[in-house]
């Protein structure tokens, strides 16, 4: 019978080489899940995975979608890795383009590229503020931040929406709810023509690195992995877990809220009811597939994105329904933590009998 | 040469509701011209980032009509419809247009005439409940609609409104009908997707109007009609008109008397009412009447639509206010 | 109020459900974050085998079936394979939700009928609010009480608060620490699956894609907020209820209606904050190994 | 010395018992456990000793249906068996007292035994409790939640639960390391009357002097296999050690106290409320460690010394003037603060506390030192990101504290918990005093080490102090205490009486001091 044997120490190379056989699993199973829906299996995977790449407008759409995912999926990379669940970057987006919108229009006159810094900060800042709270929460009570962080979300998402149908409504919107068009000043310029790949990409590809370097190389890298893996060692290392749980969820809240006013800003250009907040649940899983590693997590976005663009691509061309994408980023999830067990257990094949 | 025709959805097929009905009008196009034809839809399209990729993802891969079926898309439809000019767009719900680029609604405010007209002769409470979901436009003319019909029949009545702030949650629908029910409304009208206030109805012996599509199954004994939304007319128009290139860009806002507003079967009502919302039916088709006749006052008392008057399209489109007899919020 | 109690009573069914069953399994030791997707799949589950048979017993049962099918797989991860639990309970809801709505797509506009209702019984106020209702909403009340009454009263319900308070002692004594965790997230998933085929064959019977609209995650909080005892659980289930309830009754007032939405979710807030200030009740009754993996060395 | 063949165990009384016949453990690559052979006779008291990680644990734990041997097997009475769980042991007979207590914080301590047993009536059982507990002096009320009961009285449930079954063996893991000697000695009168009444004892401890005074013959191991059965009674404590280890084990070196020197770490009046809701509250404690000392503070476990290592490391703070460092206030500084005046500090928990089991030793080095050992450089970032960690630099501390103190196991840096328990621990208190820290305060040294590791960082302690630093030892090990201690101070009830000179105390007279009035009337 197959058993799993305790490795001495976690294996390095298997924990680069588990996404990938999970990708590889994914890809198997939903080959046979197409095939159960009566598609063709390849030409279905190469909808999915060859498509987006098959033009340069799709491969600027990656990044597009990638670039929240990214943010995100690195900040929450970071807090989970200090035990800190916040699940509710979705809530911290939100307030992020709320606080950037806020600034947005209050200035319709804005020309300067200046503002662009105020701007980007209160997107950061709504993000802290909104992730302050299950950080306050927790600190002060000892109050589950999962759940404070998700309750948030709701009653942000609320709040827009009496925002964008109540006081900051366009007069020009025949009530639609949506708010005015934002000045140029705050649309992050585009760095490839025809696409609409802005300078939010490359930004979120530093910021994912140099996050990278803090979490390998700073003191406040280290205490936050110590921290994540024993909070009693952390207290004797002399890191505060208080103030680790205040820095992750700042950290991840603040990227949230900066992924949230670089997408209004970058591509929607105007506060709606839907700004893309659900991209925040979905960094979740880009968090766990870069292997909570900020750098791992801008591949997590890219997987994604490209599993979503192939997932229209999926509707477009073959007609799949959406739901198969939902089924398959679940089993890709599924996939990836099984296949971590391989980093710290080798399977072994042992007799019955002798176990 | 078949056309290929492209929906955008907003929500998933499945929701029994808007982009149901829209797709039962893509069905509609496919039975219309066969082979003509190809269609595909994209569902559950967030109004955000993704839309703009979607569409131009259609448009790049040979579609030659484009349908986008929520008012949020009207920025990206435009801008692709700009870079696409040998592609034909229509959008629903919103007001840009362009050479290649047709908006379209339904006048569903002529449904919520009739319905008024029949809540106001059916409830014994005088008090009729509307379960809405969003604070626009849309959903205001029609409370207003079935208000201003429901006095016209019945000057004490008063219309109640909750909002659910979702097009579709069926336990949050239920339990607003439920709330209504319990404060003495005895009939309820709904603005938002699921049947399941028209279950709720039912179950408490309430009665009810279906939405988007005919929901009598769902309460056969409290269901009295619905307003239906049938797309297939336009679009089977529409398609015609590209395959046999007579397409031109149209600002399309049909009724009854297109056939985009339908009114199902009169059912659990005394002969007379079921008469008297058909006459209204047909009187609004033809165009003798209209639900917006003035005088319109709101709930402020101010003047909205002059004695003798009728409310322009640019002033339902864009109204905000409650007339009077409406109970509830509406934000400013 | 009497329309207000008995709508309360039945909103809070499927909480009572999805939470009796976490409570359960996080009792044993092990977080399922996924209930939203055992929820989502125990309701198309059951909304197709009640207009496949015309049963809602079976449909129910064919709900709770799913949701331990649901929870097999997270077991099997997070169990076996020990993989974090908080990231499988997410992939458990992600999958669920497609899934469902993939499972679901034939039956959407299909009319069912609602679960019969049991005879009011017409003497006082209390009696109406209380009598009446489906006989699912007893259920969860027994499941409930059943469940304290295990936890409490029966051996097997010790074995399984030992095995939640310490997996290595618990291995140390002989008891079965990973039979005992699958056996309590496969019931876990029952009941989820049946807080799901609540919403889709009596609450409002129909399936519509993501129909449970978030109630899993407050089942989630009202666990905590329970602080793992069955008693508040069924108290906390009505409070929510109650406070959901009341934004539909509260709508008269001048308060935009997204203020009155909220107040659930800050009610939820406010709850888990006070909960969570008296550690003692929290430490005594939190299980200690709550969300940790184990794996006996054999 | 005298080591007897294999053939021949030496005057054994009763009935062959329990045969272990070639038992093989392997865990992966490592053989914990290599053809073991022994065996027990009813009514004997058998020990089993080794080194740490000679593989003692495993093999009880083998017996008692916890681990499946990975080759060899059992006989019961002369007939082969297999226990494939630990139910299956209870059934036969055997019962056992782990070196980590199985019981549960959460439940009452009748709950906690009905565990273990065949399903019975809550009252009937609190009764039976109550009747063994009489009859062997081992006073428990089964109404009692566990978090509530002293570490002692944790024990005595665990004995209480073997009792119950009537076991014919009862194997007891390290069993004193927690106990004061009166306890202990109580202890002993409940094991000897068992092995009267017929039931064989399997007896685990380091301490040999115990095991001498308690058993009657003795199976040793080493590196998994046994490399001696002897008579403990015959043989002198220092003879069994050596045997244990396989050279001469070097005592601990103890150069007299000089003339004391100033005061280097001070408690004024220290009050701290517990943090935990199960914990101890520090009421009064003042306490000097004086340059050259080592000071130790005696105790049962749980009464409180967790709180006064929290509070001395800065993990718990108190007012400033509560504890002082070399004479400045330190009480409300945290522990990066306290070693920067410094001080240096070492938990009793090595895994988790003292050390994070996944990360690597030059990570684990970093704990401690990064504000310290200039591992941490400011630039640019400033103090948000607390300054660029020098990984190399660690690498190479590490590395000298492996060498200094013969920390043993892994490659080139490997992760804390590839090492075994002895090993970490050398690690971890050889990270401090390499430091040559001012103040060194440490909590159980030498918990569950052997003798040769343990004589080895009991020397370094001295050494040490009589550089110069005060040394505060936390310990519940007399011998050790007796050891290496100039004063000792002994803490109850989360309160510390005052530190008297090693020489004017005596075991005794310590016992009654970490008992209170209990167990003085116990003594009496
Ligand atoms: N679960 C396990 N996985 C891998 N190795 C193990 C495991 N348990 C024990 N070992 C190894 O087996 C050896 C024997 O361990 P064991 O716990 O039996 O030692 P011991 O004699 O009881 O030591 P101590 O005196 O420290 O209690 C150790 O070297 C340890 O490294
Ligand atoms: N589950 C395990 N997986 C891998 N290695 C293990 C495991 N359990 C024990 N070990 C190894 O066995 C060594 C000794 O195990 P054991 O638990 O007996 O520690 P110990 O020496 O008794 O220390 P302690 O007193 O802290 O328990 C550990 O340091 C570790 O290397
Ligand atoms: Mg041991
Ligand atoms: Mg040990």
């Amino acid at each position: 019978m197959i058993a799993l044997e305790a490795r001495p120490e976690a294996s390095r190379a298997l924990a680069l080489a588990s996404p990938a056989l999970a990708i590889v699993l994914t890809l198997l199973a939903s080959a046979a899940l197409i095939a159960a829906l009566g598609r063709d299996p390849l030409s279905a995977l190469h909808v999915y995975f060859v498509s987006p790449f098959l033009d340069g407008y799709s491969r600027a759409e990656i990044l597009v979608k990638a670039t929240p995912l990214a943010l995100m999926g690195a900040g929450l990379a970071i807090s989970f890795r200090a035990n800190v669940w916040n699940i509710g970057a979705a809530g911290q987006y939100t307030l992020g383009a709320l606080a950037a919108g806020a600034v947005a229009l209050a200035a319709p006159e804005a020309r300067s590229a200046l503002w662009l810094a105020p701007y980007l900060a209160a997107g950061v800042a709504g993000g802290m503020l909104w992730a302050a709270a299950p950080a306050l929460l927790r600190t002060r009570f000892g109050a589950n931040e999962i759940l404070v962080s998700l309750m948030l979300t709701y009653v942000a998402g609320l709040l827009l929406d009496w925002l964008v149908r109540g006081p900051w409504r366009s007069p020009l919107s025949f009530g639609f709810p949506q708010s005015r068009d934002f000045a140029e000043a705050f649309v992050l310029p585009v760095i490839l023509d025809g696409t609409r790949l802005h300078v939010g990409a490359p930004a979120a590809l530093l910021i994912a690195a140099a996050l990278a370097l803090l979490m390998a190389r700073t003191l406040r890298g280290f205490s936050v992995r110590v921290i994540g893996a024993s909070p009693r060692a952390g207290a004797f290392a002399g890191f505060g877990e208080s103030g680790t749980v205040w820095f992750a969820l700042l950290l991840s809240g603040g990227l949230a809220g900066l992924a949230g006013a670089i997408e209004v800003g970058a591509v929607i250009g105007k506060i709606q009811p839907d700004i893309g907040a659900s991209a925040g649940f979905t960094a979740i899983i880009v968090a766990f597939l870069g292997r909570l590693n900020p750098l791992g997590a801008v591949l997590g976005a890219l997987v994604l994105a490209v599993s979503v663009i192939g997932g229209e691509n999926a509707q477009i061309l073959l007609k799949l329904p959406k739901n198969v994408t939902g089924v398959f980023q679940g089993m890709l999830l599924f996939f990836l933590l099984a296949c971590d067990v391989l980093i710290r257990w080798r399977v072994v094949w042992r007799r019955k009998g002798a176990a | 040469q078949e056309l290929k025709v492209g929906f955008v959805y907003v929500g998933p097929i499945g929701d029994f509701g808007w982009t149901y009905q829209h797709d039962q009008g893509r069905l509609a196009v496919e039975q219309a011209f066969g082979d003509r034809v190809e269609t595909t839809y994209v569902e559950s399209v967030p109004e955000g980032a993704d839309a703009e990729r979607v569409i131009r993802q259609l448009a790049a891969s040979g579609h030659g009509l484009i349908f986008t079926t929520s008012f949020g898309y009207m920025d990206a439809t435009a801008k692709i419809a700009e870079q696409f000019p040998d592609v034909k767009f229509e959008h629903a719900t919103g007001y840009k247009t362009a050479a290649n680029l047709a908006i379209y609604n339904a006048r569903f405010y002529e449904g919520r005439a009739v319905i008024g007209t029949i809540a106001g002769r059916m409830t014994r409470t005088n008090r009729i409940g509307y379960i809405a979901s969003f604070p626009i436009p849309e959903v205001i003319m029609g409370v207003n609609a079935a208000t201003l019909a429901a006095q016209k029949v019945n000057p004490d009545v008063e219309m109640t409104v909750t909002w659910v702030n979702s097009w579709y949650d069926p336990g949050r629908e239920a339990d607003a009908a439920k709330a209504l029910i319990a404060q003495g409304i005895d009939v309820i009208m709904q603005h938002t997707d699921s049947p399941a206030p028209v279950q709720a109805a039912a179950e408490a012996g309430a009665l009810a109007f279906g939405q988007a599509s005919d929901m009598r199954r769902f309460g056969p004994e409290a269901h009295m009609t619905a307003i239906i939304d049938d797309w297939a007319p336009y679009y089977v128009k529409r398609v015609g008109q590209v395959l046999d290139g007579t397409w031109e860009s149209t600002n399309s806002w049909a009724g009854f008397a297109e056939g985009e507003v339908v009114m199902a079967p009169y059912w659990n009502m005394p002969y007379e009412v079921a008469v008297e919302a058909a006459d209204l039916e047909r009187a609004i088709r033809l165009g003798r009447t209209h639900p917006f006749e003035g005088p319109v006052v709101d709930r402020d008392g101010a003047v909205q639509v002059p004695e003798g008057e009728t409310a322009s399209d640019a002033h339902l489109l864009s109204m905000g206010y409650f007339v009077q007899g409406v109970v509830g919020d509406l934000p400013k | 109020m009497e329309p207000f109690l008995i709508s309360v009573m039945i909103a809070a069914t499927p909480f009572l459900f999805a939470a009796t069953g976490e409570l359960v399994a996080e009792r044993s030791g092990v977080l399922n974050l996924g209930l939203e997707g055992m929820m989502l799949m125990g309701a198309v589950t059951a909304f197709a085998a009640t207009s496949a048979t015309g049963s809602h017993l079976l449909g129910a049962l064919a709900g709770a079936g799913a949701g331990v099918a649901m929870a097999l797989v997270f077991a099997v991860l997070a169990i076996s394979l020990m993989a974090n639990q908080a990231a499988t309970g997410l992939a458990l809801t992600i999958f669920g939700i497609g899934a469902s709505g993939l499972v679901g797509q034939p039956f959407i506009g299909q009319p069912l009928d609602s679960l019969a209702k049991l005879p009011v019984w017409d003497a006082t106020a209390l009696t109406r609010v209380i009598t009446g209702h489906d006989p699912m909403t007893y259920l969860a009340l027994a499941m409930a009480g059943g469940v304290a009454w295990f936890l409490y009263r029966t051996r097997a319900g010790l074995a399984l608060r030992a095995v939640g308070d310490s997996h290595g002692s618990a291995h140390a004594l002989g008891l079965p620490v990973t039979a005992t965790r699958y056996a309590a997230v496969l019931f876990g998933g029952a009941m989820a699956g049946l807080g799901g085929a609540y919403i889709s064959i009596a609450y409002t019977p129909m399936w519509g894609e993501n129909m449970t609209a978030g109630r899993g995650w407050i089942a989630l909080a009202l666990v905590v907020f329970a602080t793992w005892r069955p008693g508040r659980l069924v108290a906390g289930a009505y409070l929510f209820a109650a406070v959901t309830q009341a934004q539909f009754y509260g709508q008269a007032l001048a308060i935009p209606s997204q203020f009155l939405a909220m107040a659930p979710y800050l009610a939820t807030i406010a709850a888990l904050v006070v909960i969570s200030r008296d550690k003692a009740l929290t430490r005594a009754n939190a299980p200690a190994c709550l969300g940790r993996p184990f794996r006996p060395d054999r | 010395m005298t080591l007897e063949s294999a053939s021949a165990p030496p005057g054994r009384t009763g009935e062959p018992l329990l045969d272990v016949r070639g038992v093989s453990k392997r865990f992966g690559a490592v053989t914990a456990v290599d053809d073991v052979t022994f065996s027990i006779r009813a009514g004997e008291r058998h020990a089993l000793l080794g080194e740490n990680g000679a593989g003692k644990s495993t093999v009880v734990k083998m017996i008692y249906g916890s681990l499946q041997p990975t080759a060899g097997g059992f006989a019961w009475r002369g007939e082969p068996v297999s226990i494939a769980s630990p139910a299956a042991a209870r059934a036969m007979g055997v019962g056992m007292v782990h070196q980590h207590f199985s019981v549960f914080e959460a439940l009452t301590v009748a709950e906690n035994v009905a565990l273990a047993l065949p399903r019975e009536p809550m009252a009937a059982l609190a009764r039976r409790i109550r009747e063994v507990s009489a009859s062997y002096g081992l006073a428990i009320d089964p109404e009692r939640s566990m978090h509530a009961l002293s570490v002692g009285e944790k024990q005595r449930v665990e004995i209480i639960r073997c009792l119950l079954q009537q076991p014919k063996l009862l194997i007891m893991d390290e069993p004193t390391s927690v106990l004061t000697p009166q306890e202990a000695e109580a202890l002993f009168v409940v094991l000897r009357r068992l092995s009267d009444e017929g039931c064989a004892v399997l007896y685990i401890s380091h301490r040999l002097e115990e095991v001498r005074a308690l058993c009657s013959a003795a199976t040793i191991l080493r590196r998994g296999s046994v490399v001696a059965r002897c008579d403990p009674r015959e043989m002198t404590a220092r003879a069994l050690a050596e045997a244990m280890i396989g050279a001469g084990v070097g005592a601990v070196e103890r150069t007299p106290a000089p003339a004391p020197g100033p005061v280097r770490l001070a408690l004024r009046g220290l009050t701290l409320p517990a943090s935990d809701p199960f914990g101890m509250a520090l009421r009064d404690v003042s306490l000097e460690a004086r340059g050259g000392e080592v000071l130790a503070v005696a105790g049962v476990a749980g009464e409180g010394q967790s709180e006064l290592f929290a509070a001395l490391s800065g993990e718990a703070r108190s007012a400033a003037s509560m504890v002082e460092i070399d004479g400045r206030p330190a009480g409300a500084l945290g522990p990066t603060a306290r070693r920067l005046l410094g001080a240096a500090f070492a938990p009793e928990e090595r895994n988790g506390h003292a050390a994070v089991g996944e990360m690597r030793l030059s990570e684990n080095l970093a704990l401690s030192h990064h504000a310290v050992a200039g591992l941490a450089r400011g630039g640019a970032l400033g103090r948000l990101l607390g300054g660029w960690i020098d990984w190399r630099a660690a690498r190479a501390w590490s590395a000298r504290v492996r060498e200094a103190f013969d920390v043993r196991g892994g490659g080139e840096d490997p992760q804390a918990r590839s090492l075994s328990g002895g090993n970490l621990q050398k690690f971890v208190i050889g990270r401090e005093i390499l430091r040559e820290p001012g103040v060194l305060v440490v909590n159980q040294p030498t918990w569950g080490v052997d003798a040769g590791a343990a004589a080895a960082i009991r020397t370094a302690l001295v050494r040490l102090a009589r550089a110069g630093a005060a040394v505060v030892v936390v310990s519940q090990d007399l011998d050790e205490i007796f050891e290496i201690a100039d004063r000792i101070a002994v803490m109850r009830r989360g309160a510390l009486a005052p530190a008297a000179p090693t020489a004017e105390m005596t075991a005794e007279r310590l016992g009654v001091l970490m008992g209170g009035a209990d167990a003085a009337e116990a003594a009496a």
